[in-house]
């Protein structure tokens, strides 16, 4: 058990009028000034006035089964927790005085009662200990930090980030940037046929004879041999679509030759 | 005046050792708080080692009005307690602790971590709400670790600035706790009678640990 | 620990010099703003003559992280002017360049000196204020002459800075388009069937001639 190798932690401040009165008789139960019934049993304990580790807890469950008692002769209502405290100090009291009829698993009186000691006191240690903390020098009362603090100022600075292969590959992006657009016709390089059929209805009112093809294409049409095929195809196609209605006849004398357009209208 | 460049050295050169006292020093006179030693190296120019500078610091305030003194893993300059007769000025009116306070407060200071059944059955009363509320609103109380055990109730611990408020270096350091230790008073038997469960004994290890532990740190 | 007695001295003696420094010491850091001689005269012990104390005070600080100031009437520690920087913590968020942005500063690079109306021609979207306010900040761009056309519009140009930040010799060195692609630096291929357009080796020459001319300037 723990009880051996103990110290006592006395300690004398605020000692409880308790004992004293007792001693004159004079009990007004004041239970007020009491932090539960082991505090209770602590100041009972000082009337002995020995080591805690020296009393007797025999006398000392005399002394609160009298207390407890005195307050019901004058109908002063105890907490409950103060009473189950004087139901088991009467157990004890009972194992104390007569031995145990020896059931091994039963605790024995002296275990009972040194756990109790036990518990009263390291209750004393805790009481003291919190003595001696608060007896401490303390921040703001006898020692001070630092009256006018610096802030320290928090800068929070962004950094941009950019390689030169990011803006050699930007650049690139812009100016290949209708390389990447794989799904869109570049209209600038297509002639489409109803742009080549209205230029010819416009035009094939004023030609005379036979007219090369070839040498009717719009202008700017001829800058390069994709703006050259696309307006040579829709042009072809638009004549085709023109003869069908009968508003122009063709000719090519033979193969691969140049192929010749008249207007009707102008043979009448 | 010292230029900078001096201060900074080179990228990789740290500052010599009485630069990097300066330093340090001026970054624990500007706080109010304790600085952690990890804060004070990420403040200090690269390849600064301030355990050397905060020793010699601590020497040279040793005998001065104000001291360097280690709180936890912090270090705070703090005016010496002897002349704590010149400070009325600044002096805090501290509300005055309850019994209850003061005593659940060193319970949970010299047996943490420890449950809040802990602190009842060593106290012999419940602890009220409020004065668990009081001690966190102070900040010298936390929530630790939840134990181990059935129900896994919370424990409580003292803080940072507990250690700060009662000049302590670690909560190693409180008063008399060696004799309370070996005297057994900082020992939860379970009272005679009960069934030793595994589970208690394990509770026990736990807590005897903490200490045990922190003495290895 | 030294005993308040020592401190205090008699009634009718005046502690010792280095005690008075300790106070004075004390009061001054704990203090939450400067204080006059009179209000450290009233609060230390009868007899005291700070005077020598502060300027003993001045001697020990004078090159620590500490300095002890006069602010008007008032004293005051304060920390030493050079380490303002450790009082300061910069957090450096790194962020990628917007498109926008790259694609404004490599039509820059490219084409400078160069307007706004033109690099939006070359993007085929506007440019907004904040992107060309950003790449000054950063001072990678700079503004140029003054175009000699209706309206006199500003020009961009890239900086030294820039060239410095890119690892660039000058800006002639930025490869060409031909270069590119043949390096396999086109961010994706060309879809199969369209050719490199004489208009954009065009452009290639054009770009030259600018360089040229800048060359001539």
């Amino acid at each position: 058990m723990v009880i051996k190798n103990r110290r006592i932690y006395e300690n004398f401040d605020n000692f409880t009028t308790l004992s004293q009165m007792m001693t004159k008789d004079e009990l007004i139960v004041d239970l007020d000034g009491f932090e539960g019934p082991l505090d209770l049993l602590l100041a009972l304990s000082r009337s002995q006035k020995l080591d805690l580790m020296k009393i007797s807890i025999l006398q000392l469950a005399e002394q609160y089964l009298e207390f407890v008692e005195k307050a019901r002769t004058l109908k002063i209502e105890l907490a409950a927790d103060y009473l189950v405290m004087a139901a088991w100090l009467a157990f004890l009291k009972s194992r104390l005085l007569i031995p145990a009829d020896v059931d091994e698993n039963e605790p024995s009186g002296e275990e009972l009662a040194a756990h109790l000691a036990f518990q009263l006191e390291r209750l004393q240690a805790m009481r003291d200990a919190a003595a001696q903390l608060m007896a401490r020098d303390q921040l703001g009362r006898n020692f001070f930090a630092r009256g006018i603090e610096e802030k320290v100022e928090k800068i929070r600075r962004i950094k941009y980030e950019a390689s030169l292969l990011e803006i050699i590959q930007g650049y690139a992006r812009i100016k290949t940037k209708d390389d990447f657009r794989p799904f869109v016709m570049d209209r600038d390089e297509v002639y489409t046929i109803e742009q080549a059929l209205e230029r010819m209805r416009g035009l094939i009112g004023y030609s005379i004879g036979w007219i090369d093809i070839f040498s009717f294409l719009p202008d700017g049409w001829t800058s390069s041999v994709n703006r050259i095929r696309a307006a040579t195809a829709s042009t072809f196609a638009a004549t085709l679509e023109l003869a069908k209605s009968g508003d122009l006849e063709l000719r090519q004398s033979d193969s691969f030759g140049p192929i010749q357009f008249k207007s009707k209208g102008s043979g009448k | 005046m010292i230029e900078e460049e001096e201060l900074t050295g080179s990228l990789f050169e740290a500052p010599k050792i009485d630069q990097q006292e300066r330093m340090v020093e001026a970054i624990l006179f500007a706080s109010a708080e304790p600085v952690t030693l990890k804060e004070i190296i990420s403040r200090l120019p690269h390849g600064c080692e301030p355990e050397q500078a905060l020793k010699n610091l601590q020497e040279k305030y040793k005998s001065s009005g104000i001291n360097l003194v280690k709180v936890g893993e912090c270090w705070a300059l703090r005016t010496a307690a002897d002349l704590s007769f010149l400070m009325q000025k600044e002096t805090i009116e501290v509300r005055k602790l309850s019994r209850a306070a003061v005593e659940t407060l060193a319970i949970i200071a010299y047996h943490q971590s420890v449950t809040r059944a802990e602190i009842e059955e060593i106290r012999g009363v419940s602890v009220s709400r409020g004065t668990i509320d009081l001690l966190m609103e102070l900040d010298w109380i936390k929530i630790g670790r939840r134990r181990m055990s059935p129900g896994r109730p919370v424990t409580f611990a003292t803080t940072q600035n507990f250690l700060d408020h009662f000049g302590l270096e670690s909560a190693r350091d409180l008063p008399g706790l060696k004799e309370l230790k070996s005297a057994g008073l900082l020992e939860s038997p379970p009272p005679p009678g009960s069934v030793l469960t595994e589970k208690m004994l394990e509770d026990e290890d736990q807590q005897n640990d903490l200490f045990n532990e922190e003495k290895t740190i």
